[in-house]
């Protein structure tokens, strides 16, 4: 069981850390300093929830790994976050676009969790629901603004939303790792948010006069370490000095 | 006359100055150019961090960075408001940033190259930014005086924050020592510049001094400076890239070696090593976000439309 | 003398690599086939030169390193390479001015370094003269097409051109490193090489219909380290499998 | 019908059919359809390769891996060439590549994830192309021929190279033995379908084998690389990922398991982990380029211009 709870956790923590590298490269390019604050405060809370989870996964490993080993000192075919939250930036719809996708999931997946039997996880869970809350409120009027804003903002948005929609596939999946766990009543059963999610990406899509894209083929694979290939680079960014300089404190 | 003897009584009985107050259009002139510029070091200042963010070694180092950033942001739109109360808008700010027509802090046309460099910026360049600024929270503007309060708290904290990274990495191996070394060297002199020109050569002091827009003298800050520096490099194990650099018991203050000033006057004319990649950097953000700030406002005007409509009505 | 020669040939060398390295950047996103090819081409051309400066490098060092050690395993501040070319490829004439600009320059290089007191370097010379001979002719021929093409191809190549411009005094820096090995017959003068730089440039740019920029200030910094922003992300992806699992054979 | 017996009794005879021959529409469609499929494969097939050019963990092997993508684009250019001998011109081909209209080959909408895929897409993704591409050599069309020779040569380089890179890392360290058989897990599959549907169900194959167009059936050409690729794969030390792959005493074969032909269906779709980013990378550069691409046309249009004038002048 630890060790379906250390692969859950890592799970979660990778997620977290990635989709939080990708906003801070963001970092002073964006379209005016509100959006620059804002962005580097979505990255610095999902950060913090990378810390919580990454610890408590050392912990629950029990070998003396601490949250850099895991997060700096991993290859990519070790990372198991979902495809959706590694996808670059593109532009400022896409990047909110994701971050829809995710926090709408997100959301009620903390506040379930807020009920695990897991003590500590329901703990990072009420931390974190608190933050995602902000997060999905800032995505969301951000597609409702650009969906029905200008002819271009609404294209850009549609295209963000068209481009990643393959990718939330994934954030349904579940396997033995996880059926071990919510049987537990330790993890949160994906399917069992599968409505609240279409609801809040409905209502969001309909305000921003955005057309839902058709479910097709959904993109699965992060979750075993198959990745597409920008996971790569950005992980060669984001453990660099870690590898150039092993062994140190920073 | 009887105006701006008035005004100045005002002043010298540290009476604050309040947006809605009539000033001289100097004075007002002035502060928009002093402001806005730091408005402005703040934002560009936020370039050469976030060109670490995605490197930073450690996730704790990186929740702290994007903190640091983000205050800077914080500082910047608190900054452009305090000049929005002066009667300018952001938008023409911008511009004039971008145009090149108003200035920046140069520090920021030096490039941050390795990490200790996060260390050094929070040391050096936030603390040359607090002495600079800690006059400034009794200035005689409100909106700028309180404003300064807020931000030097909170450089304080980066200040210190940055000297533990470099304490940090002072013990840690021979590489991140000469890091810090490479670091200290490269960063000195620049920050002694953020002091301004020598009180000889500087052309606004004396009429800012008497409106208390200016506290100290240049010279009297980056003494100050150096004096509060020098021990804590020594503290950290770093020497001072200032061969001439010496106690002097008589006064009690560090002798320093002459500032190249040819460099200061060149970065200042755009010549500074990352100049034109900074405006670069900052006027394509602009241009890429041109289509979302216009979609913010077309859709504002949607909803304002049928709220006016509604108004109307009634 | 030993000392200067290994520094003199590991600058060299790291021209080389790393404008090789950018260029490998452009791979399969070129504007057509042909430029795919040719972009290839001149960057395998340099990494060939490369691996022969590396090599004489550490063997002139005698430390028992290798040119890959020398490659992958130096950090940032210890990459002497020109400014001029770790700087981004930005658009295609963005890079066809950043080859015009260097190759111009190691065109008389490498002719002039072919008689050489050194018996090695001048074989490594004229290998690179050949090779140099078709990139400058590649360039100058884009430059030129560019140049007097359409009025935004005409725009974007001047502002190649003058974007770049601030980077190439530092093609005609020496120090003493290279003034004794001047002296000693086996490194070259590049003030002697300033006419003949002049010359091609000017022919190409007025063939072209642009402007030669005015030299005003020109940043240097390469030789001794100090860099731009852009060549520790260069870097990180350039070492990162190198840095990620040391002492390998690939 | 005189014609279409005539041209059979050509190609039966083992005569090259040549660009200016008359030929049925039927031969010079099926034509263009494999050569450009085969054309935009070579293109597209720099991408996944293209990814590792800036992580090649030695200049050796950087060279090495730039050489063969330099290779890769020669060989685009000569089937492009190819193709146009039949009628049609490059952009065209291209842009029913962009529109989807064109195929190219399923194998390249896999990632390549570790280094170790550099090897085995040299390895097994050329070895099985090598595969279909011998029988080529001496296929009915002589341009294509002359291609295929060619092709097959400096691909077959581009094979032992594979084998070599991934023969060094076997004898690595545990990591590098790891991303091998995380490689050959990943790419055996998919190689595998490079020989297109079982004969049972290929469309075009009866035909194209009168024509000589095709020499060999997909199913035949398959047997044939399994069983030149297991004791190759077992001399690295990998284990082929197929509980079933058994040697067939009686046959001298190897059996194999069941492919999922779901798959095969779905990423030639174009719901394949990469198709969608390989479009958008093909069309980012097409489109990207256009600007150069018309310089280049205006440039020539302009040095015509004068030339054409001074000729009619003579």
């Amino acid at each position: 069981m630890s060790d379906a709870l250390f692969k859950y956790l890592v799970r979660l923590a990778d997620d977290t850390v990635i989709l939080s590298h990708r906003l801070g490269e963001w970092c002073g390019h964006a379209s005016h300093i509100e959006e620059d604050v804002a962005m580097t405060n979505i990255s610095l809370d999902l950060i913090g929830q990378a810390r919580n989870l990454y610890s408590y996964a050392a912990e629950v490993e029990g070998k003396g790994r601490d949250e850099d080993q895991l997060a700096y000192l991993r290859n990519e075919r070790e990372f198991t976050n979902l495809i959706l939250v590694e996808q670059p930036n593109g532009d400022f719809g896409k990047t909110m676009a994701r971050q829809l996708l995710y926090s709408a999931f997100m959301l009620p997946f903390w506040e379930a969790m807020m009920a695990s039997k897991d003590k500590q996880l329901a703990a990072i869970a009420a931390k974190a629901e608190k933050e995602v809350t902000y997060h999905l409120r800032h995505a969301a009027e951000w597609t409702i603004r650009l969906g029905d804003g200008t002819p271009e903002s609404h294209r850009r948005m549609q295209e963000g939303i068209d481009e990643l929609w393959m990718y939330t596939g994934e954030l349904f999946v579940k396997d033995e790792v996880e059926e071990r766990l919510i049987e537990a009543g330790i993890a949160i059963d994906p399917e069992s948010l599968r409505g609240a999610w279409e609801r809040t990406i409905e209502e969001v899509l309909t305000r921003a006069t955005l057309k839902r894209p058709e479910d097709g083929w959904m993109h699965v694979g992060g979750r075993n370490g198959v990745h597409t290939e920008h996971l790569g680079h950005a992980l060669s960014d984001f453990q660099y000095l870690q590898r150039a300089y092993p062994d140190c404190t920073w | 006359q009887e105006f701006l003897d008035a005004f100045q009584a005002r002043i010298d009985d540290e009476q604050k100055i309040e947006p809605n107050d009539t000033m001289p259009s100097a004075y007002r002139k002035t502060l928009i150019r002093q402001i806005s510029q730091h408005a402005h070091s703040e934002i560009v200042g936020m370039l050469p961090e976030g060109n670490w963010v995605t490197r930073a070694p450690t996730l704790r180092r990186k929740a702290a960075l994007l903190a640091k950033i983000q205050d800077e942001g914080g500082h910047g739109m608190y900054l452009y408001s305090a000049c929005e109360t002066l009667g300018v808008s952001r938008e023409e700010l911008i511009d004039d940033l971008h145009s090149g027509k108003a200035k920046y802090s140069s520090i920021f046309n030096y490039p941050a190259l390795n990490w200790a460099d996060i260390g050094t910026i929070g040391w050096l360049v936030d603390g040359a930014a607090i002495m600079n600024q800690i006059p400034l929270c009794r200035t005689s503007f409100g909106p700028y005086s309180r404003a300064m309060i807020r931000v030097c708290k909170e450089e304080s904290f980066h200040q210190r924050q940055g000297y533990e990274l470099l304490l940090t990495m002072m013990q840690g191996s021979d590489e991140q020592k000469e890091m810090c070394q490479d670091s200290i060297n490269r960063w000195w002199w620049p920050a002694l510049m953020m002091f301004g020109p020598s009180d000889k050569e500087s052309i606004h002091s004396s009429q800012n001094m008497a409106w208390k827009i200016k506290r100290f003298s240049n010279d009297e800050l980056r003494q100050r400076f150096i004096d509060a520096t020098v021990p804590q490099a020594h503290f950290l194990g770093l020497e001072v890239p200032d061969p001439d650099l010496k106690f002097n018991e008589e006064t009690g203050h560090w002798d320093f070696g002459d500032i190249n000033w040819d460099e200061f006057v060149n970065v200042v004319r755009g010549n500074g090593i990352c100049n034109k990649q900074r405006m670069k950097d900052r006027v394509a953000a602009h241009e890429n976000g041109a289509w979302v700030r216009e979609a913010a406002l077309a859709y504002a005007a949607k909803r304002a439309a049928p709220q006016a409509a509604a108004e109307a009505a009634e």
